[in-house]
């Protein structure tokens, strides 16, 4: 297994592992330096490495991803009332769930490509969200969402409004008030349940890149290439296609479950062709295909959504208090259309110039700025660099 | 005269089983037709072991209709085709890939997203894992000797400078250099040659055949369907002619050449 | 061309808050630094405290969410101001007293996006709680998120003041220490309406319920139900529409070939006024059946909703928290100094976060510390009046407010587009009281946060 | 039985507006092979056109009434219309009253030049490139007309009542021989009248003029008929300028029976994407079947009777029928082969 990865993975393994350990840091000028926040960078990021497994590698657009994350976040939640607040097992049940929720699903679906594939997974989303929000209130609490109460007193009390927690009961471990999420004691809110998510999100990291670069991986970026050629080579494609959106649902499920384990609660919105539509957001902003890109992608948009809504006309006026007062006020004016209630504005902005000016997304971004760079250092005289010569790794 | 020679084997195929090494394709009488055209009719065939069995033909004579039905693309109207005693009739085309057909397509069919190295070792791969293995850890770059062997096969086929060129930056001559190669890496019981040298330079053309006479050696199966009579002339066994759907005539090189009814049917088109 | 222009807000010259918090270290396996020191979480050290407002600033209730903001900025003004509005009419003069701020402390506040989503509730909370740090969170515009902040700040150990949320369950089963409701809920706009709708149309008639398909909508329904049964009113359907359903005909045809008389719409938002216009259209406020006028109801009544149904209000009953027409003194102060603010007379919604911010100052300032469990405990069982809801008793037992209920009525003949609905009672609050743990639910113990 | 009419009467309305709607998508999708995920932005705009007719004929100035006062007491500054002062009262009151169906007019100005920016200054730089990517920045714009809209107008609904003449009732019961009960809005009539209109003119234009044939075989074949020599490109713009107007007229008239508000056009987006797929991409008599199919079966689906045994069925019919369609007819009621299937 290690023998999967080059010498220029590793590094990269290490870069990433660096720089999310490093967040809580690095994150601190831009403001974006408190647990909530890292928390969202890393969760999101999960869900969109896992969509891109997909996505990116088999072409095939799924427009129902939010449906897993949803069901990780009921089974995470379920397994907090039910078991134990011990983050494991719910880790567990929300993956193999999501899993075999997502066989289900990927299994129909697959029976068609192209946007009639992205209409049925979209369909099977939205049945799932619209039941979840009324008909199975019993299951998911409705509007108001699922969540962890304390231990219930009568068997009266519905489960929805009262918890049983068998292993916890059996261990005989006491609560205080609501009942707080843990790892073997270890409270899961705040900066542990972030290093939690940290290390989730570089072990999906890692195993996302050996997928890329394993046998398996490279049957998936075949079937994107030409699919029916593949079949002439003697290779069944669907049940890779099953496996697949399977592994990527599973880590769909996987998101969901941190969601629930860093704030208990799992509710319907979360399954909404909105929430679908994000995580395909953030992968094409990041850059389809590539490993790092859905994760900046999934940061970039967390990052509006929580940050440049809160700044509002005071935190403009502070901060353009440098100004004379009529520029101030211009200024003020300007940027509160994009801030502030105006994020959305922002955000499709944001949309429009990264896919007019960079197709490819950030990461294409990025690649030009190394290019750029590689040949000013040539024609400086310098020796040609090897990283211009290494055979597009990052496709991968 | 080959008809008869036809008939004869006929009789010995109605009762075919894999017992009997020299017919690895049998061709039973194979019928298609397009809203009442008339693609294919009343075909039957047989490929002996380890021949190279040319298929011609003139323009829309059938020839890629019946490589089609051969290969699982097209579901023939009656008849059957059976290879090394499996009926590839109906079956799907990764099915028929994994029995041992391979097929090398006329306009390349490559994966143009991939390296020229990666699409050698897809097919490599399915030969020896089967149509599917989940095997998300096992990495490419640990398939030491699918490596080395297709990194072999590329050679061979002249693209040793664009091993790690992505598929997509080829040229049209060396895609299908690309496509003889992952025809080539299945080592397959029988390959499908679909016009292997078309659009090709005559150097080039002279090297294709060249790499398809070493194979000869190695005892693979081949049917080449071809234009160049150059070609087929230099690889060919035995040859099937086709026209309008029908085998005309069957037989060696020499008996072919020879045969009224082929020049007939090639008057004015082609010179032998 | 002159458009109504909603949403631009003055440059006003208020605090910013960027959070001190935020340029401290991280601050590990700890629940804040600062609350090792004073006892509670994100305790003021400096000379400002700050709060959190949660609104939607995004998605259908983007312009209550404004509203909402609106109030608090003014009730920020004139908490610092130490006057002003209905902080010159309120009971408790602590605030006056102080003569500007809390506890000595200057407010300043920090603001968030609920999107009215639960999960973007919840992160924008935590954005203020954990980076800006938000002294106590408030405000919102559905049920839903409002239970999901509520119990996020039970968590997190900060006081939650909801805004406008309207199901039972915020003080009900979901209720907690550290929420406090000041809006009314379902239980109480049936017993106020009960009556008055018999007054009005009579006894035994015939009910056709058409219900949002969410928690909010089950607890209106049955309210209702409830409060209309002793007249003999029965239920021919009950029928359960999707949310955000935008057409409504397919479910008011069957209407039609029914044999009720009343249609109770128990809808709210964006569904209420689509329901309402398209039910007006299908000619049901025209209609006769068995006799008697055909009725529409409308359990609760949002004026800045009411707009968007148009004339299809005219005539059609409803309840409300509070209404800018209301005659005594502290209603008529609130409207003038949001009116001369903004240009325009306060919603419902304003009027409850306006009231909400007070009434935790106020508390605070009474306290003397932030701290929530002492501040809440401030809260219990007090007392007030001047808030234009005559006189007031949060109550300890939920948490709730229980105040008088206004029923009122969509005016035939609206003087302006602010003027669209007419108070036609004041139902007295001993009539709204229920027993505190009539709707179960345990507000457990208070949480401060380490 | 009067039930069940009323029903199909809903279905037809509905499917009117979701075949409207589906229409422009699809043509663009055939066409200039686009997946626009601002068509929804444009159904949205149609219905701001009428907003912004109505607010037009209402500008108006400010005179200081003597007996009433506002809401603060001050004296109340009524609103007089200019259009009053420059017509006359009764021109004015019938301008203002027919304001909706007279939007229809500038909703046509307005989309065309709309339309044609859009496709001109982005959309046809997207012809080419991968369908993610149409998809992102069509999204984009999406959002930015949303809030645009949102900065003008608000978020709060708006109501916009029809012409006096449509705004009650109709007794269709006893046109039909059926019990009084059968009454079905007046507005609602027209809508499904107009919409079967608008449809009707949009296939005799793709089916009677040589422009409309081009259309049509550029949906079949579109790289033969940009080697036959054909300026393509100006067909293109004209062909998303209809898709526009047609959504735009869509919208303004349906503002009558929904309040329009600057976020309708999402919620009209997915719905109109499934009733496209459902009909077969690049479909248009596939569009319109699939429209009235599905808004009759989501009229049938929400029924008391129905619901009682199937819970929640009316909450996903639209997306159940889709999937039966999907997994029984591989591409749709009338889709091709070949077409977004990669």
């Amino acid at each position: 297994m290690l023998r999967t990865l080059s010498r220029s993975d590793w590094l990269l393994m290490a870069i990433f592992t660096a720089i999310v350990v490093t967040l809580p840091w690095t994150m601190q000028p831009i403001g974006a330096a408190y647990p909530d926040l890292l928390q969202k960078f890393a969760i999101y990021g999960i869900f969109a490495i896992g969509f891109n497994i997909l996505f990116g590698l088999t072409g095939y657009l799924s427009f129902g991803h939010a449906a897993f994350l949803g069901v990780g976040s009921y089974a995470a939640v379920w397994s907090f009332k039910l078991l134990t607040m011990n983050v494991l097992p719910a880790l567990a049940f929300s993956v193999l769930i999501a899993g075999v929720f997502a066989f289900l699903i990927g299994y129909v679906s697959l029976r068609r490509s192209g946007i009639y594939f992205s209409i049925l997974t979209l369909a099977f989303a939205q049945m799932s969200y619209n039941l979840a929000y009324s008909v199975l209130t019993p299951i998911t609490n409705g509007e108001t969402g699922l969540q962890t109460r304390a231990i219930r007193q009568s068997a009266e009390i519905s489960l929805r409004d009262g918890d049983i927690r068998i292993i916890d009961q059996a261990l005989g471990i006491q609560e205080f008030g609501v009942p707080i999420t843990n790892l073997f004691g270890m409270k899961m809110s705040g900066y542990p349940g972030f290093y939690f998510c940290a290390v989730m999100l570089i072990v999906c990291f890692f195993v996302a890149l050996c997928i890329s670069r394993s046998n398996f991986g490279m049957m998936l970026k075949a079937i994107k290439s030409n699919q029916n050629r593949l079949n002439y080579t003697g290779i069944h494609t669907r049940p890779y296609l099953i496996a697949a959106f399977v592994i990527s649902g599973m880590y769909a499920g996987l998101a969901g479950s941190l969601l629930a384990i860093t704030d208990p609660i799992a509710g319907a919105e979360r399954m909404q062709w909105t929430a679908s539509g994000e995580v395909v957001l953030m992968t094409i902003l990041g850059g389809v295909g590539t490993l790092v890109g859905p994760v900046l992608g999934a940061g970039l948009i967390k990052y509006a959504e929580q940050k440049v809504s809160s700044w509002n006309e005071g935190i403009l006026n502070s901060a353009f208090s440098f100004l004379p007062d009529g520029a101030q006020a211009f200024f003020v004016e300007l940027f509160s259309f994009f801030v502030g209630e105006g994020w959305h504005l922002t955000l499709g902005f944001m949309f429009m110039v990264i896919v007019i000016f960079l197709p490819g997304g950030l990461m294409e971004g990025f690649r030009r700025i190394g290019r750029a760079f590689n040949r000013a250092r040539r024609s400086e005289g310098g020796r040609t660099t090897v990283a211009a010569n290494t055979p597009a790794q990052e496709r991968g | 005269m080959s008809v008869v020679e036809l008939t004869n084997s006929d009789a010995a195929g109605r009762g075919f089983t894999s017992g009997i090494p020299d017919k690895v394709l049998h061709i039973d009488d194979v019928h298609k037709s397009f809203a009442g055209l008339h693609a294919l009719s009343d075909v039957d065939l047989d490929v002996r072991q380890g021949e190279t069995h040319a298929i011609i033909g003139p323009n829309g004579a059938g020839k890629s209709t019946l490589l089609n039905v051969c290969v699982g693309r097209i579901k023939p109207d009656r008849g059957a085709v059976i290879f090394d005693g499996d009926t590839l009739t109906g079956k799907s085309p990764h099915e028929i890939n994994q029995l041992g057909v391979a097929r090398v397509f006329q306009t390349p069919e490559v994966f143009l997203d991939l390296t020229v190295l990666e699409n050698v070792m897809v097919p490599a791969l399915s030969k020896r894992d089967g149509h599917f293995k989940l095997n998300p850890f096992s990495a490419i770059a640990g398939e030491t000797s699918i490596r080395n062997e297709a990194e072999e096969v590329i050679v061979n086929v002249g693209l040793k400078n664009h091993v790690h060129a992505v598929a997509s930056s080829l040229s049209r001559g060396d895609k299908r250099r690309l496509e003889l190669a992952m025809g080539l890496i299945q080592r397959p019981k029988l390959l499908l040659l679909d016009e292997p040298t078309a659009g090709m330079a005559r150097h080039d053309t002279n090297a294709t055949i060249d790499l398809l006479k070493q194979i000869k050696e190695g005892g693979m199966t081949k049917v080449i369907i071809e234009h160049d009579m150059h070609v087929v002339f230099s690889l060919a066994d035995r040859i099937t002619v086709l026209a309008g759907g029908r085998i005309i005539a069957q037989g060696s090189p020499e008996e072919i050449k020879n045969n009224p009814k082929v020049k007939e049917a090639y008057l004015g088109e082609e010179q032998v | 061309m002159k458009f109504h222009n909603p949403n631009r807000r003055a440059i006003l010259k208020y605090g910013a808050a960027t959070g001190a918090a935020s340029l401290a270290t991280p601050y590990f396996f700890s629940r804040g630094a600062f609350a090792q020191s004073n006892n509670y979480r994100n305790a003021p050290t400096g000379s400002t405290v700050t709060l959190g407002f949660n609104v939607p600033q995004t998605g259908a209730y983007a312009d209550e969410g404004a509203d909402e903001l609106r109030a608090y900025e003014l009730a920020v003004e004139h908490i610092n101001a130490g006057g002003g509005g209905m902080l010159d009419t309120f009971s408790s003069s602590a605030l006056r007293d102080a003569g500007g701020g809390i506890n000595g402390k200057r407010v300043e506040f920090v603001t968030g996006d609920t999107q009215t989503k639960s999960d973007a509730a919840r992160a924008s909370a935590k954005r203020m709680i954990e980076n800006d740090g938000a002294i106590m969170i408030t405000g919102g515009s559905s049920s839903g998120v409002a239970i999901a902040v509520q119990s996020l700040c039970q968590e997190a150990g900060v006081i939650f003041m909801s805004g406008l949320t309207h199901s039972n369950d915020t003080t009900g089963k979901d209720r907690r220490a550290n929420g406090f409701r000041h809006f009314f809920n379902t239980e109480m706009s049936g017993a106020a309406l009960g009556p008055i709708l018999q007054k009005n149309y009579g006894d035994n008639r015939k009910v056709y319920h058409l219900t949002a398909d969410y928690t909010w909508g089950w607890s209106q329904q049955g309210s209702m139900e409830k409060y209309t049964q002793p007249y003999g009113w029965e239920t021919v359907a009950n029928v359960m529409t999707p949310v955000g359903a935008g057409d409504f005909s397919q479910y008011i045809t069957p209407v039609l070939s029914s044999d009720a008389d009343t249609l109770i719409l128990n809808h709210y938002g964006g569904d209420m006024v689509n329901s309402l216009t398209q039910a007006v259209q299908f000619g049901l406020r025209d209609k006769q059946v068995n006799g008697r006028d055909f009725t529409i109801i409308v359990p609760l009544y949002s004026r800045l909703m009411a707009q968007g149904a148009g004339d299809a209000v005219k005539g059609i009953y409803g309840s409300t928290n509070w209404h800018w027409s209301l005659q005594d003194e502290a209603s008529q102060a609130f409207v003038r100094s949001f009116g001369e603010k903004y240009g325009f007379p306060p919603s419902q919604a304003a009027h409850t976060c306006y009231c909400q911010a007070i009434l935790y100052a106020d508390a605070a300032q009474r306290a003397g510390t932030f701290q929530p469990s002492v501040l809440g405990a401030a809260l219990e069982d007090f007392e007030f009046d001047g808030l234009g809801n005559g006189p007031v008793l949060y109550r300890a037992g939920d948490h709730q407010c229980f105040k008088d209920v206004l029923v009122v009525k969509g005016k035939e003949n609206p003087t302006s587009k602010f003027d669209l609905l007419e108070v036609v009672e004041v139902t007295p609050r001993a009539q709204v009281e229920y027993p505190a743990d009539m709707l179960g639910g345990e507000l457990g113990p208070y949480n401060d946060g380490v | 039985m009067d039930a069940i009419f009323l029903q199909v009467l809903n279905g037809l309305d509905k499917g009117g507006a979701y075949a409207l709607i589906a229409l422009g998508l699809t043509l663009v999708f055939g066409t200039l092979g686009v997946v626009n995920f601002a068509h929804g932005a444009l159904f949205m705009l149609g219905a701001f056109c009428a907003v912004t007719l109505n607010n037009v004929f209402n500008i108006s100035y400010e005179r200081i009434s003597e007996t009433e006062k506002d809401f603060l007491g001050n004296p109340l500054k009524e609103q007089v219309p200019i259009l009053q002062d420059w017509v006359g009262p009764d021109v004015a009151a019938f301008l203002i009253d027919w304001s909706v169906p007279l939007s229809i007019i500038l909703a046509v100005i307005a989309m065309a030049i709309i339309g044609v920016a859009m496709e001109r200054g982005l959309i046809k730089h997207f012809y080419k490139r991968p369908h993610a990517d149409q998809i992102l920045v069509t999204f984009g714009l999406a959002i930015v007309l949303q809030e645009i809209i949102r900065h003008y107008f608000g978020a709060n609904p708006i109501p916009q009542p029809a012409p006096d003449a449509f705004s009650g009732a109709a007794n269709v019961g006893a046109l039909v021989g059926l019990g009084s009960n059968v009454i079905y809005p007046w507005w609602r009539l027209v809508y499904f009248l107009f919409s079967a209109m608008v449809i009707f003119g949009v296939f005799a234009f793709l089916r009677f003029t040589t422009f409309g044939m081009v259309v049509r075989a550029g949906m079949q074949d579109r790289e033969t008929v940009g080697l036959l020599g054909i300026n393509i490109e100006r067909r293109f713009t004209i062909v998303f300028g209809l898709a526009a107007v047609v959504a735009g007229m869509a919208g303004a008239m349906y503002t009558p029976i929904l309040p329009p508000d600057y976020h309708m056009g999402m919620n009209f987006l997915v719905l109109s994407f499934v009733v496209v797929v459902v009909g077969g991409m690049g479909s248009l008599e596939g569009a319109v079947l699939a429209g009235f199919l599905l808004g009759i079966l989501q009229s049938f689906a929400s029924m008391t009777e129905v619901k009682a045994i199937l819970p929640g069925i009316d909450q996903i019919i639209i997306y159940l029928v889709a999937v039966i369609v999907l997994l029984t007819l591989p591409r749709g009621l009338m889709g091709r082969r070949g077409i977004a299937e990669d």
